[in-house]
């Protein structure tokens, strides 16, 4: 509850957190601390190098902040309102919640964001096709939309396991006309599905565009997702301020982190404290969880093209994760976050399985809506620590998706046997 | 004698183009890699990469993607991994390359990676998601340890990149024939393909030039004869072949391509 | 393609279509043309005066619309966007076709805004209990929503068959703290569940408000549900003329008939052509649909509480309906479209359930968004007409809502195999 | 003799309260329907109503609910209904009321309503879903016709509105012992309950008041001895009683009933 904003960072800190230095081509960008970077194949060189050249150019090009803004709130349905949680806050008795609504974008998450941001760079770039990588499916099935609304062709890896667990989110993405991959490899989850991506692009990246889903992965991604995210945190920050006043405390799940880095862009120069939240799993101590920044069973590493926190054995393996929500199942963690974490402006908390399915229920029976069960995690979070605020403080919390999605796993969670009755029944044809 | 200067030495015969071939440890086991590489022994190939097994193999196609889990998940460490790799040169006397992933080595240190492939023989070391900027204390350190870091050019690298790798490259350059990841068949004549990429390199080094990604037969090696190849690279070909043909077909396989040299 | 406004309801003529006098305890008002009424047992008299007058009192107070529009905007997505479909446009070679993105609201569909509006009228006559229909389960999460949200006892009356039919939806409510109730009478689907709420409501109507889902039901219901929905039409409108100018033609879907009314009382005192779409299911002549308004299949009679076209046979006795999608598959139609219609202001099209189908699978191709199957009744409608339109003009669509919760429908529809499978194995707990 | 002055002449023998009792037309079958009737000739009931069928029935609990659908699904159709209400006449020689909704009566229209109930000896009908404001012809029609329709009085509604019921009511006044649809039980004793509602009626109307809704048992009727009740109207309790015990049950209740009038 100590909100120090860091020296170096403020003020205008995001300006220089995310472009450290102008366009260069012989020098390696994309450091945050020490974390970040861009370890990808030889192969990949010059496809990262025009990519961070487009971007950059993109990003000093007010015209492209423009059009995105006005295709997110024509085609989307930016500005997201912030809602005041009066009855969760009330059944709290300590500050007043707010939660900024990502879940009311088109597709339910703010994947699109980032998904329509990369889209209009592929526009600049004249490529036809995009290739993604999903696990909960939310950033496929986002994908997937963005190419049938500009006409591309489009390719989802997604590990097995995951087809399985999202089928829901399959079917869609094959309707919208993506062609979904199934991943077999390794454990057939997220990661699995980010190596299948970087492999596709080795081969196809000249008329191919890898719109990866989150702020992780070789420079410039961890940058160009983050800049597109930024609008929640300005948006959020504006909505705030003209209303109940800025808030003391903001939360946003991190599964690689693009919705949290997205918001707390926003705040990072205000006496804000920002609060980040892990999936806990079954526990820290349980070693069945996806928390690299919270507790000691992560150490920096390189995978994925990038330098971060992972969750690897000591030989550098990486490790099986667990999360009742796939989107934040993860090795990895935004080297954004990582360094905003190292040098204390965000703080990162870690909220169990068990603690993110009450949140679920909690903000269903006190306010009607149907979080995420990645966005859950956040309030959980909040939940936790709002009772020791006063009245007049103010939590302000990242709800980055709806959970209609999450049915099946959420009615497995609650053990519902009207449900279970049901896919029998279905399953049988009836 | 340093690993340029035995190429060169190895050339000064009757070898037209040099043969290095590619193992990952612990696939199908230890005990296939040792009937491999007494294979390679025998077919007295030129130069040997051993890869170490790692979790995210984004640099290899399915294949070799595999074979690195199954490796893992049968219990490969780092140290069946050295030990491995140090009765390797009992078995074949060739060369020997670690290659790999950078993680593995991030995690032990540069100075006890090092330490460690020099203790077992290691002539050197190929890290494709190394890219040279990033390599800090390991080149001096490589050079310390006597072992030469094995650098990478490719068809979709630009003349300035290219040239930049060529100042920094020691040994020998690992020219990938194609776009993409290991395992798939390189059309050797298409047009604008890997004659095109080889003299493109040569303009950025003078190192010898090893050609690797989808060379699978002797008539592959046979059409850099002529060409500013030094050395052919065979991988997954000769996985594949273990695989359908077993020991026997391996074996075939490996003098096919030796005696293409 | 010639639009005629009506000279009884214009100009102005929504605000006399729909208040046709002040409130006057003596006079019993609500009709339309010939349509409408209240035609409710003697028992219910006193309440529904007492919510007329409630209601008269409240629409006139600018108070509550601004609470209403506020609650909306912050709460929900509002105003909710309009989108060009270029690429659909293009596809189709005629008229500029644009979606009011009703899909963007909070639950997915336009009926929130009904259910928020009669909450609010709620406080004022401070009950504590709320009851509701629902056919395909989008008012019910609306209404379980809505309760949720202000802390209200929620009961949802729903057919049996339509809770198999919409598993998911039974699912959300009861998490919202909603209790459903499958009712078995008659064809157990949407009228049933009405019929079982005045049955209710016939016991309960002290501390309990009957929050019907559509424009249809005794007065004041058609009205007050017109007036909260005439939202979509007011924003439609001012984005229309603000953006491309207003369009040549508008379409919406017409189950009961509220988003339809909602978007055309925007529209009714322009030169604007006016195209309600209804059920064919599997086409008029099958016998098999729910089209009141076209065909002759329907004739005025009384049911349910009010006057209009049923679908019914010689002797009055309702008939069983059909169509692909659920919310469209109801016996009446809201008495303003019935007048609106018999004064050639609104015409009428059906479309089959293929048709709609299609129009589902062309919106997903090209643009990226999934309507539900109600909603894609009507973009069938614009699709058949648009090609014969001209390239600069423009024509209008309700989106009303979005089609995820139809997943077990249209995988069904489109006969999707892995869906099939993956439900076999859920449904044996894999 | 009108339907007033019968009941007026009914009360002025021994009975303390007159029994009118309530079928379903077609459930659970014209057969069933026959003995029911030549039941309640047996116990002299002063007044029936027989229910016309109706898809939609909302003013009536489950169990008429249920009945309504299933007459219909077993093919019962208006000229059953007529027929049928014709013939009750040689079962039962008491007077007939058409209990019904009003689609069916809309749909064949007034006149043709009016003169076919006239024509199979109707003495009125009860419509509760069509307030009296909704009536238009009907009211004069039906005069025309010598059928009285019976309006309704409940205990929500306010004195203004119940007077101006009284002022369109005939013959007698249907009060509806409490909220709610049929076939649930009525405390009869109940605070503020059916006899604050009977004296509220009685201030509107000087008609005789028929009470029904949850009646159930003799007891019921003979607590109206010396209310403003002149007439008991027991329906739902009937049907349960010719479910559960059958036949004989059914003439059982109709006697207990009967006798306590
Ligand atoms: C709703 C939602 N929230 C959060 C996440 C986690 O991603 P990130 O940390 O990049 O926001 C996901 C990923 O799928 C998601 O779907
Ligand atoms: C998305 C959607 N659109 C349309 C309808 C039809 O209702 P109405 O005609 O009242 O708009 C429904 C009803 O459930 C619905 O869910």
């Amino acid at each position: 509850m100590s909100p120090t904003p860091n020296a170096v960072l403020s003020p205008a800190g995001w300006e220089r957190l995310l472009f450290p230095t102008d366009y260069d081509p012989d020098a390696r960008l994309g450091y945050y601390g020490p974390y970040g970077g861009c370890f990808v194949p030889e192969i990949l060189y010059t496809t990262m190098q025009e990519l961070t050249a487009v971007f950059d150019q993109a990003r000093r090009d007010p015209a492209l902040w423009a059009e995105f803004v006005s295709v997110m709130s024509t085609y989307s349905s930016r500005p997201t309102p912030v809602t005041h949680l009066e009855r969760l806050s009330e059944r709290l008795g300590g500050a007043q919640i707010y939660l900024k609504r990502e879940d009311l974008n088109q597709t339910g998450a703010h994947k699109i964001n980032n998904v329509i941001g990369q889209g209009l760079l592929m526009r600049r770039m004249g490529k036809k096709r995009v290739i993604a990588e999903t696990g909960a499916g939310q950033h496929g099935v986002a994908t997937a939309t963005m190419a049938a609304r500009f006409g591309l062709e489009c390719t989802i890896y997604m590990g097995a396991v995951d087809v399985e667990r999202q089928r829901p989110n399959v079917f869609w993405m094959e309707q919208l006309g993506a062609r979904v991959v199934s991943v077999e490899d390794g454990s057939a989850t997220l990661k699995d599905a980010i190596n299948e991506c970087l492999r596709d692009w080795a081969f196809s990246m000249e008329d191919t565009h890898y719109a990866l889903g989150t702020a992780c992965g070789p420079h410039p991604f961890p940058q160009m997702v983050a800049w597109f995210q930024r609008l929640i945190g300005e948006e959020a920050r504006a909505q705030m301020a003209e209303g109940p006043g800025l808030p003391e405390c903001v939360y946003a799940c991190v599964g690689g982190g693009s919705n949290a880095t997205g918001m707390f862009l926003g705040f990072l120069d205000d006496e804000v404290e920002l609060v980040g939240v892990e999936a806990g799993g079954e526990g820290i101590d349980s070693g069945r969880h996806a928390a690299r920044l919270v507790g000691d069973d992560a150490r920096p590493g390189i995978a994925q093209g990038y330098k971060t926190y992972f969750l690897q054995d000591e030989e550098g393996q990486m490790r099986h994760t667990h999360s009742v929500s796939a989107g934040l199942d993860y090795i990895g963690v935004s080297p954004i976050l990582a360094h905003l974490g190292d040098t204390g402006r965000v703080r990162f908390e870690a909220v169990t399985d068990d603690e993110a399915i009450a949140a679920l229920r909690l903000l269903m029976e006190t306010e009607g809506i149907i979080g995420a069960l990645e966005s859950t995690h956040a309030v959980a979070g909040a939940i936790r620590e709002a009772p020791t605020m006063k009245k007049d403080q103010r939590i302000l919390i990242n709800l980055s998706g709806r959970g209609d999605k999450d049915i099946f796993t959420i009615a497995d969670a609650l053990g519902d046997d009207n449900w279970q009755q049901f896919l029998r029944r279905r399953g049988q044809g009836a | 004698m340093d690993l340029e200067a035995y190429i060169r030495s190895r050339l000064a015969g009757d070898r037209r183009v040099l043969l290095m071939t590619h193992v990952i440890v612990g696939f199908p086991s230890l005990e296939a890699n040792r009937a491999m590489l007494a294979a390679m022994a025998d077919a007295d190939v030129d130069l040997v990469e051993l890869q170490m097994p790692f979790s995210e193999p984004v640099a290899d196609g399915p294949t070799f993607a595999r074979a690195n889990q199954k490796a893992l998940e049968a219990g490969l460490q780092m140290d069946d991994y050295f030990a491995f790799f140090e009765e390797a040169g009992q078995l074949c006397p060739c060369p020997r390359l670690m290659m790999g992933y950078y993680n593995p080595i991030f995690q032990m240190g540069h100075e006890a990676f090092c330490e460690r492939l020099q203790n077992v023989g290691g002539a050197g070391f190929i890290l494709p998601d190394l890219p040279f900027e990033e390599y800090d204390d390991l080149f001096p350190l490589s050079q310390q340890h006597g072992l030469t870091s094995i650098l990478l050019m490719t068809p979709t690298n630009h003349t300035d990149r290219l040239r930049q790798i060529g100042e920094h490259a020691r040994g020998f350059v690992y020219a990938v024939a194609r776009k993409g990841v290991t395992g798939s068949r390189t059309q050797m004549e298409e047009e604008g393909g890997v004659f095109d990429l080889l003299s493109r390199c040569r303009s950025a080094t003078q190192l010898p030039l090893a050609l690797g990604f989808g060379l699978s037969k002797g008539e592959d090696l046979r059409l850099l004869h002529d060409s500013e190849a030094d050395v052919g690279i065979v991988g997954s070909a000769l996985l594949r072949s273990w695989e359908e043909e077993g020991e026997q077909g391996y074996a075939r396989l490996l003098t096919e391509l030796a005696q293409a040299r």
